[in-house]
């Protein structure tokens, strides 16, 4: 298991007093921007972060490195929800003296809004799976077209939320950290403007907002620690700058000069050239964070098209991976870690690390080749597709070594590049689908359950696109065991069986996992109380402080 | 006069119309649906329709781009959401991607690409010019040499080349600037400039490079004319034939070039604002290529080739101001 | 003429140089394999992984074996990368600079030749295409075909497409001077054939022009190339191109200085041979220039 | 006294002596005419006047006791000024006339702008500018070639200088407006006392001008004198050869004037103006404007005019190279669009731009032979050099090999090659000196006899014509003002313009010069 958040407590957690903390201006130095600041368009809790600096959901990462970071903690809602009728209930409480940024106080109605506008195709982009999940959800089309609002949630009173569900589902307390489940006033709401000025219920509001180029939050005056004990929200400002170059933004946390000594950035994961310079206590290296987000670079088989539909042929390429070439493609064992399993190393998840076709450090060509020989192929020539883009990892640099490791093995590896754009939507249709591609799933919180139900559950294989089965494999027995392990409701007990599922199907060879995430920031001088949340690898950004 | 301006206008007018309706087609071809992009992970078909019917992209081609020019002229209703938004022309859409209008993204950005721009090409005139001069007026032979070197170096340079060696230097290595960051002349133009000067300099070391080979053989050139020849028979002192005559004549190619080459640093701005993180017009072209954001790449084209039309236009009004031989027509 | 170019010193080191790298890109594979290297193979121990792949060693990783070390991030053999990349960098802006000069020279001499609608309607055409930013259109075009159309191809294609209404303007310009020649009326009074008149008689008195313009195109396309692989839209891996190179050693300059070295020189050296081949040709082609700048 | 004395000057560039032991004296308010073939020396002499030449100089150049050789610096300007050949060049394009003229004044004077400014108005009015304040403010391409030259003779009298050096100054203008500036020089002269150096290649312009005549060659001088006892009994063979070279009228040819060859019927050709600035359509050029003649089988026609009267446009309608906007050319009675190549031919006026600089003078003269379908046509070629006075052996040779007079012979060759009927001539002397000019005038002359051709021969020269034409046309804004045989029209003009055209005719006989000149005036 990687470095987790343990280096970055011991460096700068030790001495840290939340009370003395408040002050200052805190800089962020961003690649890429915020698209859209509007809840409903938020995917879960993207956005570095810092999103949640604004809007309050039902419960929320409980923010802590390390394993303890993992866990969801309770926002708005007094707890992390009552199920009942064996986990298709879900009630919750909102805590009392919650207000919008205006003052008004926060219902269990403006979250129910707010839930109902991230259906609305007008604002697309948030997290899907309200739609699958919600008794009734497929077919509506968001306020707007249907005012009367959706069936499934309830609002009995201002204080409480009833979630009526399809099926059971243990994990709901973590999908109800999303962005989507954040309280928005319909007397506020302006549709697509509203991100204009989104109105804040957390502990900064905007105030200034330019897409993708910058953010500007100040104090939410009606927000304080006594209705939010989770964030500290030390700095008195914030000032997000996006659409740097991330070279750029590391050379400015290293050089430090001037507002950059209070900077840290929440996506520009150190490169090569900082990472020569954090040899072991260098002063650098007092400055780093590392933590993991929980996701993983893997080939995907479609095993309804030849040759792929040969157990052999895929086992012969999973011995012929070289992981090495793939980790210092993506800059190295700093910031990548080679990866056997198809869950991520992380504890809430539940990996049970295996191996069936031991490639080593760098393939084994011989063992391959044998494979090969004995299923009779040889001259097999694969076509590897992937994005033309290398930003998330899927690109032509990993491409390029994935094809390379073939060629020891004899394979001859054409690529086919596909603009990134439109990448998952050609992936994502089986009848488009090619053969073998180049793909990452993240988890969308820290659970096996979003990790292996949409790429092993047979009845999620979608044929009209969306499709993330690639494999495109149903097998009754494992989706019944999913079903099985939605309901349970202790994280724990599901974490332990999403991992012996997933050692189960790896035996099949339907993917190769190449690499599991780690991050590493750099951050200014002056930054302090800086780790990495357990729940996405990133800065918590809710409690910096710069004083 | 005004006749001539008629014309150009008509034809410029030709000239974006033909260009707007080339990437209408060009991304009507493409095999990228920005819907996609807009909807998300694990979005279902039956949600990318609504999204695309909520983009409008889903109408045939040939009606998005009647709207668009619609857009341009008198101006456009989007219904979106619980309103409905009017767009004033001259509207060139909503981005896609962020929702923005794209008349103003690209009124945002055209202060730091102008910005670049003004800056370079002062940079550029004043260097350019000056070693020229030197060079053209065979002072010093040496010097000649020396520009005559260093013309065919820019010449033989990339920007981004440049633009990589300078970083080095100054902000890694002597640290005496910062890493370049857009910061709008009315906040501070102290650090306006400052925060330019890198990317000032890459463009002037290759800009100026023209200037100075330009201004060079122009002086040579206009030197070795017969009303020199006159003006020395008349026992002009050199200085005044030099300052007063042959720069004039010149100077004259160099009113068409800058002209021109403003427009094309505004244009071709992708590399150096790449380069330095710049936000300017050529960084969200190039976000907007990746994101198929296709109003905001119409937009940005619709924009440049604008500038460029206008540049030529004004760079032919320019020599006509300055030359008094030179017609209209 | 061709005396006074050989008398040219900076036109001789430019041919020289110009050559040995068009040598390099054509004998590309010949030179790799003399150093028993490919430009695909990864080469994982020769990088220090934890350091975020650089490679281990002075220099980038120079060593017998590798003669200017390797790539890092990949362990490729730079040596080899660098005179495919040759290949591509010159092979495109060769191809790009001969398709515009064909499409300019034929648009241009056509719409000078021609009457008086041909001339308008084609120098419209021409006028569209000078406006088109050049830039501009080629990320976009760039990143909207198809990613298997074959790379280096298709950028020289889009150079050339978009890029052929300088040569056009001054082909016209120069056909509608060449025109009023009386030796044109000459062949004109003789009875020869418009497009004998075209061959024979404004062709020839197209090439100075032409030629020095074209061997100023050249080094500004292969800063075109050089500028789209560098933004990305360029080549493909694992082919190389100097751009595509330099672009990767952005993110290295100061761990492996080697990598942003060596392609930005060569692309500088090579750019510098082609400007200085342009700058002896206008000399020896344009007598007026020939006093005026010696 | 004597003003300017010059010894023994030579000048070299390289190794290559442009002038080579010069030796002269001018008079205070006299004139002396240095003429002279191309390339004799005669610009460079007069730029080491004045210390411009960049050739090496020695010798001694006195002008009123100062050496000019080491000290022309300031006086230039001043006491010495020059008119040059190109008035379109001369002047600077960006500052009006006034401006010029006025800066020259006030740098040698010292005179306040206001002062500097009338002056310049004052020497305008003198060299006959109309209304000279208000062109004063005009720049040069608003002026035409006589008011430019007009204009720099203004700013070369503007200080009142003592000499004044003109340079081929008429050249480059018409009959009737060299004679006015020659006029104008010669008045110029005498209201201001300045000496007068003239430089021309034309005998004619130096007899009706100087006092003293110098004639160069190679560097030297061959002959000097006074201009009545050069001209008239000149003892250096060289001098003899130049004037015997000078076009003379020649015997009339009787002529029986058969069927008419060409037809040129009510001929207009209109070039429509570029619309500037003005909403309205300006009108047309009417470049040749209702032309209706014969040319018949055998006979010479000349066409004379002034520049910009049409003739090269009539020519080129003649060889259907140019569209006639309305009327008809036929030859033969078939349209002469339909007939180009055998029946039709043309010589041009440039040797140089009528040859293609990139291919050999054979190639060149074969190509009409080819059209005609002559498979291997070097024999033929190389008859056809013979027959123009060229050797075989410059078959190979490129036009810029050649000198201008055996250019123009192939041009000659070309013509003759498919074996026309009818050769258009757009003045094929023009750019050759009276020498060379002379022997390819004889050469046309024997090439018509022998092959019984029929010649349009388009000049600006009356004497020209007058030698080789048996009818003359002459043209003004492009339509035929006059049209007769040529002594009739020479002897008896009929139409006053036909007149002018004879009284500015530059003759070589001082004593006719002289009478023309009063004449004139
Ligand atoms: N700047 C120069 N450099 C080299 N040679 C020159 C230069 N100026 C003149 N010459 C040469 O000197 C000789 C005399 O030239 P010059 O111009 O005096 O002749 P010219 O009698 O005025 O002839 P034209 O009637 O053609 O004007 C010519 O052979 C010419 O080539
Ligand atoms: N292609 C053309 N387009 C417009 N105007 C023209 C054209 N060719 C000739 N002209 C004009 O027609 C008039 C007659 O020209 P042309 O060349 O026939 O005169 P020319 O008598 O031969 O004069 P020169 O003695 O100067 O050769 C001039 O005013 C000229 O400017
Ligand atoms: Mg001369
Ligand atoms: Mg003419």
């Amino acid at each position: 298991q990687g470095g987790g958040g343990d280096g970055s407590t011991t460096t700068s957690g030790a001495a840290f007093d939340p009370a003395t903390c408040q002050g200052g201006t805190l800089t962020v130095l961003n690649q890429g921007g915020i698209n859209h600041l509007d809840p409903a368009r938020l995917y879960t809790s993207g956005g570095g972060n810092l999103p949640s600096l604004l809007f309050r959901t039902l419960t929320t990462r409980n923010r802590q490195p390390g394993e303890a970071g993992a866990k969801a903690a309770p926002d708005l809602a007094t707890d992390l929800g009552t199920p009942s009728d064996g986990a298709k209930t879900w009630t919750y409480h909102l805590r009392d003296g919650i207000q919008f940024e205006d003052g008004t106080p926060i219902t269990s109605k403006d979250v129910k809004y707010g839930i109902e506008r991230s259906f609305a195709p007008e604002l697309p982009g948030g997290a899907p799976y309200l739609r699958d999940w919600l008794e009734g959800a497929a077919d509506y089309q968001g306020p707007y077209k249907q005012p009367d609002g959706i069936k499934s949630i309830e609002t009995p009173d201002d204080k409480t939320i009833v979630f009526k569900l399809r099926k059971p589902e243990g994990d709901f307390p973590y999908l109800a950290t999303a962005t989507q489940f954040a309280p928005v006033p319909k007397a506020k709401d302006s549709g697509v403007d509203y991100e204009k000025h989104p109105i804040s219920s957390g502990p900064y509001q905007v105030e200034s907002y330019e897409p993708k180029k910058s953010l500007v939050l100040v104090r939410n005056k009606n927000w304080s620690t006594k209705i939010d004990e989770l964030r500290y929200a030390c700095p008195d400002r914030i000032e997000v700058t996006s659409g740097l170059d991330a070279a750029v933004i590391n050379q400015r946390l290293v050089t430090g000069a001037g507002q950059d000594a209070n900077a840290v950035t929440t996506d520009a994961v150190v490169g090569p050239e900082q990472l020569a310079q954090l040899g072991t206590g260098s002063e650098l290296d007092k400055r780093v964070t590392r933590g993991e987000f929980p996701s993983t670079l893997y080939l995907a088989f479609n095993t309804k098209k030849a040759p792929f539909d040969n157990p052999k042929v895929r086992e012969a390429l999973s011995y012929a991976i070289n992981r090495t070439s793939v980790v210092n493609a993506l800059g190295g064992s700093a910031v990548q870690g080679a990866s056997t399993t198809f869950l991520p190393p992380q504890k809430a998840l539940g990996q049970q690390p295996y191996d069936y076709f031991p490639a080593g450090a760098s393939g084994d060509p011989a063992k391959a080749k044998q494979v090969l020989a004995e299923a009779g192929l040889t001259d097999l020539t694969v076509e590897v597709t992937h994005e033309n883009d290398d930003s998330e990892g899927v690109g032509p640099k990993v491409a390029a070594a994935v094809q390379e490791a073939f060629k020891q093995a004899g394979v001859t590896v054409k690529l086919n590049a596909i603009d990134a754009a439109t990448y998952r939507d050609v992936i994502g249709k089986p009848a488009t689908q090619p053969g073998l591609v180049l793909t990452t799933w993240g988890a969308d919180w820290p659970s096996g359950g979003p990790f292996l139900i949409p790429i092993f559950d047979g009845r999620q294989i979608i044929t009209a696109g969306g499709n993330f089965n690639l494999a495109q494999y149903n097998d009754p027995a494992v989706n019944a065991e999913i079903d099985a392990i939605n309901a349970l409701t202790d994280p724990a007990a599901a974490a332990q069986r999403w991992g012996a599922l997933d050692a189960k199907i790896g035996k099949l060879a339907l993917v190769i996992p190449l690499t599991y995430e780690k991050d590493v920031y750099l951050y200014g001088k002056n930054v302090k109380n800086a780790y990495a949340d357990g729940w996405r690898g990133q800065l918590d950004i809710a409690r910096i402080s710069v004083k | 006069m005004i006749g001539y301006l008629g014309r150009r206008i008509v034809g410029g007018a030709v000239v974006l119309l033909a260009l707007s309706a080339l990437i209408y087609a060009l991304f009507y071809l493409a095999p990228s649906d920005p819907a996609v992009l807009a909807c998300g992970k694990g979005c279902t078909p039956e949600r990318l329709a609504a999204v695309r019917e909520a983009m409008g992209v889903a109408d045939p081609i040939w009606q998005q781009y009647w709207h668009y020019l619609q857009g341009i002229f008198v101006g456009r209703d989007y219904s979106i959401g619980p309103e409905v938004r009017h767009c004033p022309a001259p509207c060139l859409g909503y981005s896609f991607e962020t929702s923005q209008p794209v008349t103003t993204l690209l009124l945002d950005r055209l202060p730091v690409s102008f910005s670049l721009a003004l800056g370079a090409e002062i940079l550029s005139l004043a260097i350019g010019i000056g070693a020229g001069l030197l060079a053209g007026a065979r002072r010093f032979r040496w010097l000649d040499r020396i520009v005559n070197g260093l013309v065919l170096a820019g010449y033989a340079v990339p920007v981004f080349l440049v633009g990589l060696l300078l970083l080095l230097l100054f902000c890694v290595h002597l640290q005496w600037l910062p890493f370049p960051q857009y910061v709008p002349f009315t906040t501070d133009p102290l650090l306006w400039a400052q925060n330019l000067l890198l990317p000032w300099i890459a463009l002037a070391v290759i800009q100026s490079a023209a200037y100075a080979r330009l201004t060079r053989a122009g002086l040579q050139e206009t030197l070795a004319e017969d009303h020199i020849r006159t003006a020395r028979a008349y026992g002009i002192p050199e200085r005044r034939i030099l300052w007063r005559r042959a720069l004039r004549g010149a100077l004259l190619p160099l009113v068409t070039l800058t002209a021109v080459d403003v427009a094309s640093i505004v244009t071709s701005a992708v590399l150096t604002e790449t380069m330095f993180g710049l936000p300017g017009i050529g960084q969200l072209l190039v976000g907007a290529v990746n994101q198929i954001d296709l109003p905001v790449v119409v937009g940005v084209t619709l924009l440049t080739g604008l500038i460029i039309v206008v540049a030529n236009a004004a760079a032919d009004l320019l020599y006509a101001a300055v030359d008094p031989r030179v017609q209209l027509r | 003429m061709i005396r006074a170019l050989l008398r040219d010193r900076g036109f001789v080191a430019g041919a020289v140089i110009a050559a040995g790298m068009v040598l390099v890109a054509v004998t590309a594979p010949l030179l790799a394999s003399l150093a028993g290297q490919d430009y695909t193979t990864y080469h994982d121990t020769l990088l220090d992984s934890a350091r975020g792949g650089v490679p281990i060693g002075a220099f980038g990783g120079v060593s017998g074996e590798h003669w200017l070390g390797v790539e890092p991030g990949t362990g490729r053999d730079l040596f080899a990368r660098l005179v495919y990349g040759a290949q591509v960098s010159v092979g495109v802006a060769v191809a790009a600079t001969f398709l515009e000069v064909l499409l300019g020279v034929t648009v241009g001499v056509a719409a000078g030749l021609g009457g008086r609608w041909a001339d308008a309607g084609l120098s419209r055409i021409i006028d569209l295409v000078l406006s088109v930013p050049v830039l501009v259109m080629a990320i976009s075009l760039l990143a909207i075909v198809p990613q298997d159309w074959p790379r280096p191809l298709l950028l020289a294609v889009v150079i050339a497409v978009l890029g052929w209404g300088g040569t056009a303007r001054i082909s016209r310009g120069e056909t509608l001077t060449l025109r009023t020649r009386d030796y044109v009326a000459a062949a004109q009074v003789a009875g020869m054939p418009w497009w004998r008149v075209a061959r024979r008689e404004i062709l020839p008195g197209l090439t100075a022009p032409i030629l020095t313009y074209a061997a100023l195109l050249l080094p500004t396309n292969m800063v075109v190339e050089a500028g789209l692989s560098f933004l990305g839209v360029g080549v493909r891996p694992p082919t190389p191109s100097w751009g595509q190179m330099l672009s990767s050693a952005t993110t290295w300059f100061r761990a492996d200085p080697m990598y942003v070295f060596l392609p930005g020189l060569l692309l500088f050296l090579t750019l510098l041979s082609f400007v200085l081949v342009a700058n002896g040709l206008r000399r020896a082609f344009d007598p007026r220039q020939r006093e005026v700048l010696r | 006294m004597t003003l300017l004395t010059v010894e023994d000057l030579r000048i070299s560039f390289g190794d290559q002596q442009a002038v080579d032991g010069l030796s002269f004296e001018l008079p205070a308010g006299g004139s002396l005419g240095i003429v002279g073939e191309s390339g004799s020396g005669k610009s460079t002499t007069a730029l080491a006047l004045l210390g411009l030449t960049p050739g090496q100089v020695s010798g001694r150049v006195d002008f009123d006791g100062i050496d000019l050789l080491t000290g022309a610096t300031a006086l230039r300007g001043a006491q010495i000024t020059m008119v040059f050949q190109e008035p379109l060049t001369a002047l600077s394009p960006f500052h009006t006339v006034g401006d010029q003229i006025a800066e020259v004044y006030r740098l040698h004077t010292g005179a306040s702008r206001k002062a500097a400014r009338d002056r310049a108005v004052e020497v305008l009015g003198q060299v006959h500018i109309p209304d000279p304040a208000r062109r004063a403010g005009a720049y040069p391409h608003q002026f035409s070639g006589g008011m430019r030259q007009r204009a720099l003779i203004a700013m070369a009298i503007a200080c009142r200088p003592r000499l004044i050096v003109a340079d081929e100054p008429t050249t480059a203008l018409d009959v009737t407006v060299q004679a006015q500036i020659l006029d104008l020089l010669e008045e110029v002269r005498e209201s201001t006392g300045a000496a007068l150096l003239l430089i021309s290649h034309d005998l004619g312009v130096v007899a009706g001008s100087t006092e003293q005549v110098v004639v160069m060659r190679h560097g030297k001088a061959v002959e000097a004198g006074a201009t009545d006892r050069v001209l008239v009994s000149p003892t250096a063979d060289y001098t003899k050869a130049l004037l015997d070279a000078v076009p003379k009228p020649r015997e009339a040819r009787p002529l029986e004037l058969g069927e008419p060859l060409l037809r040129i019927q009510d001929v207009r050709k209109h070039f429509p103006q570029p619309r500037r600035g003005a909403l309205r359509k300006p009108p047309p050029i009417r470049a040749v404007d209702g032309v209706t003649l014969d040319v018949h089988a055998g006979e010479t026609l000349g066409i004379v005019g002034e520049s910009g009267t049409g003739k090269t446009t009539l020519a080129r309608m003649m060889v259907g190279l140019v569209a006639p906007s309305s009327g008809r050319i036929t030859f033969d009675g078939v349209d002469i669009s339909r007939r180009r190549g055998r029946s039709v031919q043309m010589v041009f006026q440039d040797p140089l731009s009528s040859l293609n600089p990139r291919r050999t003078i054979g190639e060149s003269i074969a190509d009409p032979l080819r059209l005609a379908g002559v498979r291997d046509p070097r024999a033929r070629v190389c008859a056809l050099l013979e027959r123009v006075g060229l050797a075989a052996s410059e078959y190979d040779r490129y036009p810029h090999q050649l000198s201008g007079g055996m250019r123009q012979r192939v041009g000659i060759a070309r013509a003759i090659a498919p074996s026309p009927r009818l050769i258009v001539c757009d003045e094929p002397v023009s750019s050759l000196d009276v020498t060379t000019q002379a022997q390819v005038l004889a050469l046309l002359e024997e090439l018509r006899e022998e092959l019984g051709l029929s010649l349009v021969f388009v000049s600006h020269d009356l004497a020209v014509l007058r030698q080789i034409a048996d009818r003359v046309a002459v043209l003004k804004d492009g339509t035929v003002v006059e049209i007769g045989p040529t002594a009739q029209v020479y002897d008896q003009p009929q139409h006053a313009y036909t007149k002018e055209l004879l009284a500015a005719v530059p003759v070589t006989d001082p004593v006719e010069a002289r009478r023309l000149r009063a004449l004139r005036s």
